[in-house]
């Protein structure tokens, strides 16, 4: 696979890994977080910590989305589906993810709601086309990367003229949660970001501007291939020993300065800024998430079902949120492995594979040990 | 969530679709946030849209430092 | 007037439909079995019209299995859920190491399918089973109301003989053993998932669904007991079978990810969905662990065999408390392969 | 972690229930078929996890058959879909004078099926497998979107031997041979149609579902070869039965009415529904198409064993080209039992 | 069963018949029709026919509501059917019944509509309730008999005040039916019926008056039981032998002279008198069939889904109509039990359990035989 | 079509029901089309509703009749 297989080649890695090596000071540490859950995946798949010296830790941030959606907007979510006139259209990734009282969207299939899955919005638009007796709404979550495909949608599904087709909004900011991360003084602290990779593609560069700026913090945009995360690491650590904090771009052949102008611009034309959110593990956070804007009421679902999100409680046990902060790491969470596990998950980053915990689990559980036998 | 995969347009369709190809692998996609694309072009492909257009001298570049690196690291 | 003549008047196999009257009891189900599956499984054994059916067998060690399919779409490219049935019920009784004798076959059809496609399905079993050599000589047929099934399920149950001395079995695995898998993986589920409504796309992939009790008996003829289990990997994939086995055996392993072969169309189908092709659902493969000492050579059976030509050490069984499958990634990494958990895959068999 | 113990967390398996993750070949479904299955079933082959199991066998006749229960409700008076899995399939081999030694047993279950209903069914095979003494060596599991199956299918296939010498077959019935049923008919239809939501009425009528291998032993011991033929009059009735003993003989049969045993509340049942208990289904039952000087005898082994108290002569094969079934009423009339057809039974096995 | 086994004894039976014998005259042949259906399934199940002497003949009559019911109306059924907003429920005797083009209601459920099968016009009722979505049309046919329990859903409907249930009406009126037969010079002379059992139950004994007085026929209203037919022969017998023609009552248990008023009453209020209807094999009948009065037009499925009866034609080889009307036997008929069999039915009397053919194929075949090897 | 069955009451339950027995068959119907029913009263039952009330008087006279018919056929 062309733009692909370049950026998995082991060798080349191994190269690049004792550059860091050799370019890293032995003395200290660097302490790096990889906002994206999809460099979360890729490190972890590919095992790209085996090849990192020791005195690199990667710390996995809050950009999966599926992770950082707070357990009410699940529940909310259920009670949709719960409607016998509703058919709620969703992403794969949320079907297991821990609702309040042990649920999910999986388990709420199996007791009967009319949840399907879809690859895509079109998907959903498609199923409200052909199912006109059916409230169709779509369960809309992710960063800047999959909130663009959501616009579209609607502006279909306005040009379709159909009336029973809505979304579930949950679209949410990534520089605004990377500041929230920053502000939280709890837990290690960052000396620079390898940042979104897709996001970046919609948004450009020019948001992460005042990380650099007014917290002096190194951002490497990057790939989300194993090459492109190492590299990232290499010129995040070129930026630390130079005592620059600049924000550069690894993943040149797809992100520019200005970012997708007419994906910009759909954003724009269909959602507006919500005054705040809760993000899972990081709390309220202001301007940092989406909703529609008053002209297509009538396409949201939470206006159109009078939607009242409820508090709703993680397990208290969870570790996620101070995991989501990079405070903590999944094998510091005492559930980890035995009453959680990806088939009985406790919270939400053992459900999504770009999860922290997921991950750990998925790929990393064997590294630890070694680890401990070493030790 | 934000997987995305580069693919290549091998058919332009209409109302903003195309038909891309992974390795063989083809699949009808919307174009809708990308202008200007041509036959040949490769996109990043994300939940059934493309996200933007690869710029290919911009890859070679990346990739050329990638072994500039590498080659640095093997020295070392 | 009916004279001990074949009941009622014909069935339209061409535009016709199953109703609830063929899963009655009656004459209309006499009929339907009579032209839809006498005729494509066509032996005595299911002509003489009994519910079950007699064969003389010689003293030793038998195997039976039984496997339901439920495959969506009931065709695909490379097969269909008739020749699945066949291939897959026959593979389970070949992972033993035994030969394939007879096999039953019970239906349970949805009220509306179209006969056409139903005589498509027996007719793929009846090519599968006479080509595998193993005949469908028993079988049941249900039908249930509209909405009640999804166009047509189909269990399979076969019985087998195992050569005297050869006991293969999951948790016969050693710290030590090598592991060889016959060809490349996620061949079936791609094929099945290119077909899915919801996710559509378009590759040449096929279906690698194929009766292994040929292989197999090359194989248990040059390696005999060194072999020490084999096994298809199908629901769960390649991952799964490997978990299965460090369960069973309380073993670990170790694979090479470079040493997996992954038609790249497959591995392109992956990518596009998000999927790994270790947990993809393959038909027409097997693993077997086999001490160390016999690999080599029986690697070289393998791939003189056309369903082994693409055969390949692909890692060995590790002492491992956890029962950790670990494997070093194309990339140089290690990681851990766990079992299939979260993916929503289609039904795949 | 998870050092080779059961994998990941109990199942709830008092108010759970089935999701897709059950079927996708990963941890969830193992934990699952351990759970469920293999707690209820209790053998050593299925907790060995392979996908196929062996048993040893002396050299014979083997036989071998297959049947699907889709039976609605599941559980009825005096039964449940798992328990005439087991019987029903016990019976077929039965009915080949054969000793039934091991069965499988192939699941497909409906997304949001309950897990205690489940365990439920999987409990009655249990016990039914033991009472019987034929374990379940082999199965498997399937998960289905919810709307694509009805709760729970079950299809099971069990093996068995012959005594030499002995070759029943629905060819086999000649003039002049008498015609053996084993009890009274109609109770599993009755019992299973009081449950049907759109039927609903009272009665104590409990299915008569039972395991005739013993029966089955005894008769053969008795008469030998004397016996032509068995078959048990499931679906379609005493009257499908004996036109298809007709039909595959070429003979026809003569009846009397009032020597066919009907229990008063499930006549009153069929009279309520207009049904006629001819055409209502049995699941412990058997006819026997007997020599008929040797009829006397076998009817007296019959009745003295529990199964076959209510064993009675009901009537002889006759020659007639057409096949006809022929019954003297009650009343002193005579009448054709043909096959069933038209009434809209609901599903009864 | 009390009520029931002391009308089916064989003892009484002979002796009834030998009474019979002795009482017809030797020289002559009596011709009686059973109007019912239920007395054709009667004597064919209970072998009747073998005990009464040669020169009695039965004559199979038209009242079977299924056999009589035009394939129009089958079609149309079909098409309501075939709306996607339709549940059509059934009595399950309907299924089979051929429509135009091969079709029937079973395959037009197998092909996807939703077809229910009801034993009770409350099961209809009942699911109107559960199912509101739904428009759930009662396929309503039969005599007087089973008249009164579609007025009486009509009622329920209304008091519940379902808006989504209706009726297709098809009920029929049996005395217009054996006027009509009457009127008809074609085929065998009758001489006397066997009048309806549960059809009087309702209606009582004076709408046959006519019969007597008018056409000078006499009518003994009997049971449906085996004994309740051969002592009404007996009773015709003797009328015939004493030159009366009166109407009697041998089902004196459940019949009275002025029937059931409730439910003439009920029947009164809901329907009217359509000026004309088609009977298969009868043709068009003047006031022999009901519709629902204008005031319950709501639940009128003619008038909510606007049905216009096409005419239909039966296939021209198949005689029901002939047999209907009596003048045929079903072993008349070229394509009885070769191309027409109870799975391949060709024309409705093949169907129901009541209809002439099906009554000869399930019962009364291997007698042809006998008397033919003994001819 | 006109298939009807005696039926014992043997609960008489609001809304003008029934519960009725037949050989210990028992069966919830309505009994809106019969007047003044009591407990041990046999009905005629046709899909699902009491169509009329068997007249038990009238039952052992035709049962009488029958007898005396019989009777004078074995004379015959
Ligand atoms: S292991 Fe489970 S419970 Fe612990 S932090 Fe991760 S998701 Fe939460
Ligand atoms: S046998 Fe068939 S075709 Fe002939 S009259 Fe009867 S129903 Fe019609
Ligand atoms: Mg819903
Ligand atoms: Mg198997
Ligand atoms: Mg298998
Ligand atoms: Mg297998
Ligand atoms: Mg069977
Ligand atoms: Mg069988
Ligand atoms: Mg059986
Ligand atoms: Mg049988
Ligand atoms: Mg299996
Ligand atoms: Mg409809």
């Amino acid at each position: 696979m062309k733009h692909v297989d370049e950026y998995r080649d082991g060798e080349l890695a191994r190269g690049i890994a004792r550059r860091i090596t050799a370019e890293a000071q032995p003395e200290r540490d660097y302490r790096f977080m990889e906002f994206c859950g999809g460099h979360t995946h890729a490190i972890s798949r590919y095992g790209v910590e085996d090849l990192l010296p020791e005195n690199i830790r990667m710390i996995h941030g809050p950009g999966c989305p599926v992770c950082v959606l707070p357990m009410g907007r699940i529940d909310d979510a259920i009670k949709l589906a719960a409607r016998p006139e509703v058919t709620l259209c969703t992403y794969a990734d949320l079907m297991r993810v821990p609702a309040s009282g042990g649920t999910s969207l999986m388990k709420a299939k199996a007791d009967g709601a009319d949840i399907r899955m879809v690859y895509s919005t079109l998907d959903a638009i498609a199923i409200a086309e052909k199912e006109p007796d059916r409230e169709v709404v779509f369960f809309a979550i992710g960063f800047e990367t999959t909130t663009p495909p959501t616009a579209l949608a609607i502006r279909l599904a306005q040009k379709k003229r159909l009336r029973n087709f809505s979304i579930f909004c949950n679209h949410v900011i990534t520089p605004a949660a990377m500041q929230a991360i920053l502000e939280t003084n709890e837990g290690v602290a960052i000396e620079g970001f390898v940042g979104p990779a897709h996001v970046s593609t919609v948004i450009g560069m020019s948001p992460y501007r005042r990380f650099a700026t007014d917290y002096h913090k190194p951002v490497v945009i990057a790939g989300f291939e194993p090459l492109d995360v190492i590299q990232a690491v290499l010129m995040l650590v070129r930026q630390i020993n130079e005592g620059r904090s600049d924000i550069e771009n690894q993943y040149r052949r797809a992100v520019t300065e200005t970012g997708n102008g007419r994906a910009i611009d759909e954003m724009a034309e269909i959602f507006e800024l919500r005054e705040s959110f809760e993000w899972r593990g990081l709390g309220e956070i202001p301007r940092s998430a989406l909703r529609l804007r008053e002209k297509y009421a009538q396409f949201d679902a939470e206006q159109r079902f009078g939607v009242v999100t409820s508090p709703a409680r993680d397990n208290p046990a969870c570790e996620c949120g101070a995991i989501l902060r990079g405070a903590k790491r999944p094998q510091d969470c005492k559930l980890f492995g035995t009453a959680c596990t990806p088939e009985t998950p406790m919270g939400s980053c053992m459900v999504s594979s770009e999860g922290s915990c997921a991950a750990h689990w998925a790929y990393g559980r064997f590294r630890q040990l070694e680890r401990r036998k070493a030790s | 969530m934000c997987l995305a995969i580069p693919a290549r347009v091998v058919e332009l369709l209409p109302d903003e679709m195309a038909r891309v190809s992974l390795d063989g692998v083809s699949k009808i996609i919307s174009t809708a946030l990308v202008d200007d694309l041509a036959i040949g072009d490769y996109v990043v492909l994300h939940v059934g849209y493309a996200l933007t257009k690869i710029d290919e001298v911009e890859a070679l570049a990346t990739l050329e430092l990638l072994r500039e690196a590498a080659a640095l690291g093997a020295a070392s | 007037m009916n004279k001990h003549e074949p009941m009622g008047r014909k069935l339209d196999l061409r535009n016709g439909r199953v109703d609830l009257s063929h899963g009655s009891g009656g004459r209309a189900m006499a009929r339907l079995i009579a032209d839809v599956f006498h005729a494509a499984f066509d032996n005595d054994w299911l002509r003489a019209g009994n519910d079950q059916a007699a064969f003389d067998i010689a003293a030793g060690r038998m195997v039976m299995t039984t496997d339901g399919y439920v495959v969506s779409p009931l065709f695909f490219p490379g097969g269909d859920i008739g020749k699945l049935s066949v291939h897959g019920t026959i593979n389970d009784i070949a992972m033993a190491g035994a030969r394939p004798l007879h096999m039953s076959a019970s239906f349970i059809i949805e009220e509306g399918f179209p006969l056409a496609d139903l005589c498509r399905i027996a007719q793929s079993m009846g090519e599968a089973s006479r080509a595998a050599g193993v005949p469908i000589i028993t079988g049941d047929t249900k039908v249930v109301e509209r909405g009640k099934a999804d166009g047509v399920f189909v269990s399979t149950a076969c019985v087998g003989v195992a050569p005297a001395g050869l006991e293969l079995s999951g948790d016969k695995a050693r710290p030590g053993d090598t592991i060889l898998l016959s060809g490349s993986i996620g061949d079936h589920g791609v094929a099945v998932m290119s077909k899915r409504e919801n996710l559509s796309f378009e590759t040449e992939v096929l279906s690698d669904t194929a009766a292994l009790h040929e292989l197999v008996a090359v194989m248990v003829e040059a390696a005999g007991p060194a072999i020490r289990l084999m096994r298809d990997p199908t629901r769960g994939g390649l991952a799964a079978t490997l978990n299965e086995i460090a369960h069973q055996s309380k073993v670990g392993a170790h694979v090479e990810e470079s040493a997996i072969p992954v038609a790249p169309q497959v591995a392109a189908a992956c990518e596009l969905l998000g999927l790994d092709p270790l947990f993809v659902a393959n038909e027409g493969k097997l693993v077997a662990v086999v001490a160390a000492e016999a690999a080599d050579s029986l690697l070289a059976v393998m791939r003189a065999h056309p369903l082994g030509r693409g055969s390949a050490r692909i890692g060995e069984i590790v002492a491992d408390e956890h029962g950790f499958v670990q494997m070093t990634t194309r990339f140089g990494g290690g990681r851990i392969v766990d079992w299939l958990s979260g993916e929503q895959l289609p039904r795949i068999c």
